[in-house]
């Protein structure tokens, strides 16, 4: 483990290719890791989430993405995600490959990834149409019962990018509040990169808090805010507005591209670019 | 009489069934955002024996003081009796038949309650391609019961989905027993116009009741294949001035 | 759920004949429940426990016992318990039926037990002598790499039983420190018994601490010390020399058996019997 | 030059092991009570580089002040960078191969490093009920290496155990891969006479060390099969007045 600035971490962990999972269940998105994986203009991405929320939006619209893997993608309490429906309904900025599971198969499969088994068993999917689409979904018996019972195979990306709230300064990470999928996107990948609200010399007990130490990650970046728009309990409330807006930003492929120029590639960083959005990161 | 939204009259007659069910003990209760949420957070401030409400963002026994607009809003874990991962709010608490009432809507809804919130048109080529299934499929398959709220419509409520993205009652009564499904699938379809049950004996949904001012015929128009009517069919009691006053500081907090 | 006096929770939920999970790894072990199973004479008990430990020791040296299913069978730092050995050995007081685990497959079968699934999965007993004795050990192949795993059945006793630091007034259960399995213990059973140190208005918050909602609870009852010569965190510390002395104690039959007369069939509930050995419950 | 028990000896020598592999990154150990967690506790206090000691009871990265006496003492808890259930710690850490070294004892170990300790003589009827496996068999399948602590004798060091609670290398090399177990297996065997390690060849257990002053002759009589010695057959050095005093201050704590 080592701490280091985002620009780093990225540029050292994240290739052209790689499959990424960017984890957090509406709290603690890594938002500020999907723009520098824009600026560095990553190609060919296969990306896993289960709700892609606006980070992923802005990475398909942006062109890095040629596969994605999740269970609802849309903008939550808002509408579509217009940059995701883009790219499926018409190939823009190209095609994207999907495969498509429900939340409890994704949990599943996370899951299995961080306990080093090749598949997980779910009561899921069945007399649904998913199966017929997604050939990712089987079946396995019951060898005590008989029942049948769906199967879906252990999600170990490449990289697992989460945020969170603390750090301590030898990199062990903290937790709290809604803990989503967090603990298993960093245990099923390969490597990981934590973007933390404070590093602070010793982790005080909070009430509700994991923690993942520090020999399980690679990189803990300093990136105060890097969850906006969505939040760190404690430290930030979920900007709802900025949900609400980006429906208007993300429908028109010029308004989009305009904005990405602007604020993401023509900022440096995150706090550049918190400045150039008129927020406080 | 006040005057109401369609989309008041609907959290108000799901907040009242809620309401009947967490008395008869049926209390916990899986809720998305938006209505089914409203509605939940409406009857417990209504009823005297409240719902459980369990969110798929982990959060359990949350009390939310104001509306969330999102299922991961800090308001939900803050105010929860527990907080769990999202691996284990599938597994352990959905899965394992912990739920009393999955609540959940669509863009498409079939005659027999299965529900499409995938595509529009078809899943290669979808002519509007939607957020996708959550947790929806789970839920319908899981929960001891489901209740439906959607705006009733003629391209909403269709003979068959385009997509099948979670399971009613399939092709007709005895597919979920084939299916192996522990729930017990929706068994009330509220939408703006009316209430909707399934037939015991197909399994297909049936008006049971129309709410104030509508006519049988607005439903059957809005309702893709010919829908039928239970002969004692009922009317909805109009939302009450406390129902009302209620949910709109609620919505206003 | 409702708050009963301990007497009246066993009475009530504890059967002849029936599937017992008391857990507690090492931590909050429900002594004072098993004596009350013993004090009210259930027999034909089949006990499921990871580390049958003294509490066990106790129930089967009483003859309440018919069946175990565990996965280690010592008196932690000590070394036998002489009970069960003296029940797998020489079938004393009466022949002891043993289906054998690891901590692995156990905390794997109560994890699928919890989740409504019919059994799980693990790399686990490869090339032991376990399956050959174990016939609740199979096998399933994985659908996706063809990969041969461990299958074991769920765990779903009838009653799970557990002591934790605090319960509030409606019945939610707060335990922190070494959580064990006693959440799946609860969840995978179809009945429970939750002991508890103290019972407050409201839950504190605590870090570490999980929930247990009133809701999956049929009984909570106030214990103070119930998990003795175990311990609950905040409130006791383990009594090590109890353990120690229990070798002794258990023996010789004839000690023993003079041992629960006096303990526990001798005292009408858990504080006569803290009085009767000299500790403070 | 200190007086030292066997036991003190065993522990140093395997305390020493553990600081050479936390040295070359290997710092993950899993460890069980007694010797191994006393070794593995020493190692911590005599080399800059710590070991992270992991207990099945779902402590992780635990620094107790006192030597506990069982995995699920307090101390533990209290000074773990995390503790997480006995669920997870088996599946998310053991089994994912997050463990870099498992400590194993046991009743009998056999030629091949395989381990008993389930019951002396036949499962059926044993002569002796041992207390079963515990952690032991898949940290025997899923540690990268294994670490083996135990008193050596004739009744202990068997050509084949009466029964095989936890794998080494099966009945020879090649079984591990068979068997496609992740983990390496035994590397070292640390006895209160001698230190053994697996040939490369036969993954048979050859004597690797002697302890000052102890012969072949001893360690032949103290195996229960034809036991080989290498070539450079090694003396490890005696334990240093340093090692046995932060020894003594440990156990004394």
């Amino acid at each position: 483990m080592s701490i280091v600035s985002l620009r780093d971490a990225v540029a050292e962990l994240v290739h052209d290719g790689d499959t990424l999972a960017l984890e957090g269940f509406t709290h603690l998105i890594p938002h500020a890791a999907g723009h520098e994986i824009i600026r560095q203009g990553r190609r060919n991405l296969h990306l896993v989430r289960m709700t892609p929320d606006l980070v992923y939006d802005q990475l398909i619209g942006s062109g890095c993405v040629s596969r994605l893997t999740f269970s609802w993608g849309g903008n939550p309490g808002v509408g579509s995600l217009q940059r995701f429906r883009d790219a499926v309904e018409n190939k823009w900025p190209h095609a994207l490959e999907i495969e498509e599971h429900s939340h409890a198969g994704m949990a599943t499969r996370y899951a299995a990834g961080a306990a080093g088994l090749p598949f997980g068993i779910l009561r899921g999917y069945i007399g649904t149409d998913l199966p017929k689409h997604t050939s990712t979904i089987k079946t396995v018996e019951c060898p005590f019962t008989g029942e049948v019972l769906a199967a879906v195979p252990a999600i170990n990306p490449d990289v697992g990018i989460i945020h969170a709230q603390r750090a301590d300064r030898s990199g062990n990470v903290q937790i709290w509040g809604l803990l989503g999928v967090q603990k298993e996107a960093v245990l099923a990948s390969d490597r990981s990169i934590v973007t933390v609200e404070e590093i602070v010399d010793e982790l005080p007990e909070v009430p509700g808090a994991i923690v993942l130490p520090s020999w399980v990650i690679d990189a803990v970046c300093h990136v105060r805010g890097g969850a906006h728009p969505s939040f760190a309990m404690g430290f930030s409330t979920r900007d709802n507005s900025f949900y609400k807006a980006w429906d208007a930003i993300s429908k028109d492929r010029d308004a989009f591209t305009a904005w990405v120029d602007k604020h993401i590639m023509g900022t440096a960083d995150f706090s550049e670019y918190c400045e150039s959005v008129g927020i406080n990161g | 009489m006040a005057e109401y939204t369609t989309d008041e009259l609907m959290i108000v007659n799901a907040a009242r069934q809620l309401g009947a069910l967490a008395a008869a003990a049926k209390r916990q209760c899986f809720v998305g955002i938006g209505l089914p949420s409203t509605a939940a957070n409406l009857a417990r401030r209504l009823y005297p024996i409240e719902p459980v409400l369990i969110y798929e963002s982990g959060c359990i026994g949350s009390k939310p003081t104001r509306l969330p607009l999102s299922i991961g809003d800090g308001e939900l874990a803050e105010t929860s009796d527990a907080v769990v991962s999202v691996p284990e709010i599938f597994a352990y608490w959905l899965q394992a038949g912990r739920i009393d009432i999955g609540f959940l809507s669509g863009a498409q809804i079939d005659k027999f309650g299965n529900i499409n919130s995938t595509v529009i048109g078809s899943y290669e080529s979808p002519k509007t391609r939607l957020p996708g299934a959550g947790g929806a499929p789970e839920i319908a398959a899981s929960a001891g019961a489901v209740m439906v709220i959607m705006r009733q419509s003629a391209r909403a409520f269709v003979e068959r989905c385009d997509f099948r993205t979670s399971i009613g009652f399939g092709d007709g009564k005895g597919d979920r027993e084939r299916f192996g499904l522990r729930g017990g699938g929706p068994k009330w379809v509220i939408t703006d116009l009316a209430m909707m049950e399934p037939d015991p004996d197909s399994c297909e949904l049936v008006v049971e009741a129309l709410h104030p001012g509508v006519t049988r015929d607005q439903v059957s128009a809005a309702t893709g294949w010919p829908v039928r009517f239970v002969d004692d069919l009922a009317v909805t009691d109009e939302p009450t001035d406390i129902e009302l006053d209620v949910l709109r500081s609620l919505q206003a907090a």
